[in-house]
């Protein structure tokens, strides 16, 4: 591995989707030949269609394909590749599927499994960064066994605090307990859960930050030895934990913070023997304190923000890394440049958030000066029923924040789908509130003050329902003209019938 | 070119109209809603993709739906429209109609019925709960778009509903 | 107009296609409604949809509509606009369009009408070029009469000479003369080009300068006395005169040479008292000498590239000097970081480059890390025959040339157009050409290398030809299938019709 | 799910080959170009776009045209395929069909036919002129595809020509 580096002849995407897409992406722009995988689901994907080879590995469920490691090992084996893009999901957090790889001889690029491993624990992970100096949550003292434990722990941190699995990440196995009559109820839930979700029933206790934002580190890491990072992304506009719109730069750091954050980001992900891509989450509490939550030892869906205003290619940059090239650039060479936002635009019902699959009868995707868009679909693909509803990441960039409100506003004015419906009207109504755009929100934003979306045309006197009413009253009008002409088309057919009928039982007088 | 003008009845948000076109031209409509001209000058670019120009305001208008309920996608925004061809009748009969004919509460977003408020037969007010429909997290209430007088509820608590699905009927 | 500066409520956009569509962006950022004009034939155009307000301004010639001062006055008075975007092309340097605006109280979002008829005449502007210091393409002193001071001053300049038009400009009214022998036809010939397209025959001549590049610098200047220059666009690759593929910065200018030419842009900017956005045009010989050629007064085509380099958006700056704004950045702080790369796509055919006019029945537009895409289309949408066939323009940003180039290519592989045929094959050609990723190219270079696509696939024995034989034959059978069954629907409706008639001829015997 | 094999003989650029498609599952064929088996799965994306895989290559290709003259775009490159529905006839008779059946010689881009380098009747070699179509500035040279006789010539110098559009038959 210590020989001369030199990138991979050709490359294995193990996902799906945009991120499949985008990894194919970058290889194209580094001479990089793909292999993509694909459930029936899938066969006629965007990420099928770019690839130079698409290898079918099962039928549509995700458990009888994209996460099915003998499968994706099957493919490369078969089609020759030297190197595995996990992406994010799927496999892409799993330390067997990245052992797998480096004994079949496999680059993963990714951190190595032992690094995985402690950060997929989460127990483990405060543990590692405790000792490092890295400030986590005040909580309990590694995994927590009976009922009792619990209640003193929580008792003495204050209520509220958070039940976590040991095992879980990414807002799942988790729950808010407000008083000690709650602990019971919480402890049974989030341990079913686990261990539903995780196969790993164990749990610890945090205390809850008020009014947190999450905010959030890349980190890159080379294999001899050098860690930089490419500063924040913020993800506090979350719906039940998941994250719907980032920025970048974080509205809440000023300078100092954001040297100081950097820094403890830097030294995490050197005291785990980091390698690759990967991201240091933490909790930034109202008064300004910051600590580690948890770290993310793949790419980010976010990653294009950091792409933005850093000028770095993210997924470039971890395939080089992966084939034992240096960092290409300093920590002083990686400066902030302007403000990115991204929206993710999913097919689901703005209001319900109900997934809504189906077939993309109509795209028309916004462009312009500050514009991207990485997207999975065309025009006329299906979005799929078994997986992640993402039609696309949605991103502007503008000189300042300013800049990047007024374009991405101006963008999703612009974008249509037809055929599924989206959030983009969820997204709009983000980019008007007041609290985004004052800068001033955390991860309540959205619970407390999205309801829908009734306001809008509730009362049918605005413009839009009159002019939704203009276009109703037309097509009906256009379809009664239409139906007109086919109905004397049938009356007149009906009519040397019933003439044939008549001239016949004249005869038979 | 003028033609005949056409008249519909429409039903958005518990709030009635009557709108009536006359076509002016190949492309040009004259069109009033509640007796307010508008001139509208629309082109199909799609199936059921409509370019207008109202008072040259340029809007392109996705209309999808039968003739009783159409979904119209405008201005980024989605907008349920009932609509009934009023033309063959006469004003009055018109006025009746949008006055006293039985309407159709239908769901506007998919979701799950959890409780119901009133019972057929029932006399509400307008703006009386009718019945909550719980879209992921939230209830949202249906309520009685005009007094009058309950005919039927179509659906049960626990029963999940689609967009436009008929809730109950009012008259 | 020296009074506290404020921003127009209403603007409107005396143009159509990407550029109408790109100024209503522009103003969409900036809180400004947005009127659109559109001929007969663009009733459904996006810039129309774009827009807040529509007019029609007449039939679908442009002599008719777009060309028509009064009628675009017409519909800036009816709809209350208080300004006027010229876009470029169409009445973008008409003087006299200019001043109509003065007068009838709208501001004109570009220069003052004097700085536009100066630039336009182009013996004018040698010669204000000239006094002001600024190096020109040797040539005549003025304008020339006689042929027989033609022939003395070609003499004197040394063979070959460029004969031109002094009210020409973008390529047009000049004729290459390599030999006494040719002044006399070249003479005819320009004189009578320029009196049909300009009412103005008078004439001059240059210096030809050999293997000349063609450099351009972007201008800024506000009403407070402000100029400053946004650095370079290389645009030699050019097709009969015609730009098609631009970059920024060139690969022929080094730091000091940069410099020193921004500097002269800056001066000849100043010397005419331009106000507004503007491009001064510069030969560089393959000595690395620079002449002046000529000014653009309005915004250029290429423009984003300037925008993906600097991060300063050039159309809104127009809009904020043509409202009184004083520049917002001064030179010092306009950095250009990284290479950008702008390729025109247009609808027409790739080896005759004939227009290809027709409805877009298909539009995959690529998208991921570093693309922009400035359309003035739509899927379903009409290339009218009447103007310009152009779809997009294509850019591709990355932190160097390599990885622009590499974006690039990959872009114009994903891009997909059906329903009319585009240049996108000619611009795949460019890209992987020895002589563009080198950066040594000069004007040149088309008409040298450039001899159609027919290497590509012309014996059939390649894998794209086996591909398209096999996609051929599927078609082919996929009807055939088709075919069969409703033939075998029309076999048995024979049969039963034979059957009658033979029942029938049967009772006859 | 096999089903007879079916067999054309397609053109390109002057190049013969026989291809022949045999079905193997819903989406799934055998394809023999020249002899040599290629694995196609084939999906109809769109109304004349299919979604390939070429021995597990990925390709998207634009299909349209009657049924002897298609023109295919694929990989960024349009290719243009004159096809013969092969099957009903004996091998022999493809083999004759193959090498003697009177071909027709199309434009390959839109342009202006400027010279004819060949008449009616004469006999050419393998990659002879037979005429020259000027499009823009460019002049290109229309060759002979095959040894053969000029049956027919259908354009006169000065006529200007469409993409496929029959120039010349030569048998």
């Amino acid at each position: 591995m210590r020989s001369k580096p030199r990138l991979f002849r050709r490359l294995l995407v193990a996902n799906r989707g945009e991120i499949a897409v985008r990894v194919i992406r970058a290889c194209r722009d580094l001479g990089i030949e793909t292999v993509a995988v694909f459930s029936d689901a899938d066969r006629c994907a965007m990420h099928v269609h770019f690839a130079d080879v698409a290898v079918r590995i099962g039928p549509a469920p995700a458990t009888e394909s994209y996460l099915v490691i003998d499968r994706i090992m099957d493919a490369a084996r078969q089609t020759g590749a030297e190197a595995i893009h996990p992406g994010y999901g799927f496999l892409a957090e799993n330390a067997e599927f990245a052992a797998r790889c480096e004994k079949a001889g496999l680059v993963f690029v990714g951190p190595p499994p032992a690094a995985i491993a402690k950060m997929g624990d989460k127990v483990t992970a405060r543990e590692v960064m405790k000792n490092a100096g890295v400030p986590v949550v005040p909580g309990s003292e590694g995994v927590l066994q009976e009922e009792k434990e619990v209640l003193a722990v929580a008792q003495a941190l204050g209520y509220p605090v958070v039940l976590k699995a040991s095992a879980g990440g990414g807002g799942k196995g988790m729950r808010l307990v407000a008083d000690p009559g709650e602990i019971k109820s919480a402890l049974r839930a989030v341990r079913s859960e686990a261990k539903t979700a995780f196969g790993d029933d164990r749990i610890y206790l945090e205390k809850f930050v008020v009014g947190p934002r999450h905010v959030e580190f890349q980190i890159l890491a080379d294999r001899h030895g050098h860690t930089i990072h490419l500063f924040e992304r913020e993800c506090s506009v979350q719906r039940r934990h998941q994250k719907v719109i980032e920025e970048s730069p974080s509205p809440a750091l000023d300078a100092k913070m954001r040297a100081e954050m950097g820094a403890v980001a830097v030294k995490a992900a050197a005291s785990v023997g980091y390698v690759g891509a990967g991201t240091i989450e933490f909790l930034v509490g109202a008064d300004r304190s910051f600590y580690f939550l948890e770290m993310n030892t793949r790419i980010q869906v976010e990653h294009p923000l950091t792409e933005l205003v850093t000028g770095v290619d993210l997924v470039k940059a971890q395939i080089e890394i992966a084939a034992g090239f240096p960092l290409a650039l300093r920590q002083d060479q990686i400066t902030q440049v302007g403000h990115a936002i991204e929206c993710r635009v999913y097919a689901e019902d703005p209001v319900s958030f109900f997934p809504s699959p189906g077939k993309i009868e109509e795209l028309q995707v916004p462009g312009g000066t500050g514009i991207r868009n990485d997207s999975g679909v065309y025009q006329g693909a299906e979005v799929p029923v078994h997986y992640d509803p993402m039609i696309s990441k949605f991103l502007a960039w503008g000189r300042n924040r300013d800049e990047a409100l007024a374009r991405m506003a101006r963008g999703l004015a612009e974008y249509r789908v037809r055929g599924v419906a989206t959030n983009l009207p969820f997204h709009r109504w983000v980019l008007s509130h007041p609290r985004f755009r004052s800068g001033q929100y955390d991860t309540n934003f959205v619970s407390e003050e999205y309801h829908g979306l009734e306001g809008a045309t509730a009362d049918g006197g605005g413009e839009l329902a009159q002019v939704a009413a203009i276009a109703a009253a037309l097509a009906a009008w256009g379809r009664r003209k239409q139906g007109s002409e086919t109905a004397r088309g049938q009356r007149q057919a009906d009519a040397s019938r019933w003439r044939d009928q008549a001239r016949r039982e004249a005869v038979r007088e | 070119m003028g033609t005949k003008a056409v008249s519909y009845v429409t039903l958005i948000g518990g709030r009635r109209s009557v709108v009536e076109l006359q076509q002016k031209g190949p492309s040009l409509f004259s069109v009033w809603v509640d007796g307010v001209e508008r001139r509208v000058d629309s082109v199909e670019i799609a199936p059921g993709s409509f370019s207008l120009l109202v008072d040259d305001r340029p809007f392109v208008a996705e209309v999808c739906g039968d003739a009783e309920g159409y979904t119209v996608d405008v201005g980024g925004t989605r907008v349920i429209v009932q609509l009934t061809d009023a033309s063959a009748r006469s004003t009055d009969e018109v006025a009746a109609a949008t006055a006293a004919g039985p309407t159709a509460i239908r769901a506007m977003m998919p979701g799950r019925v959890v409780a119901l408020l009133a019972n057929p037969g029932e006399s509400v007010k307008k703006g009386a709960g009718i019945l909550v429909v719980e879209a992921m997290k939230m209830e949202n209430e249906v309520t009685a778009p005009a007094a009058g007088k309950i005919v039927e509820i179509r659906v049960e608590p626990g029963q999940t509903v689609e967009t436009g699905q008929v809730l109950a009927v009012i008259e």
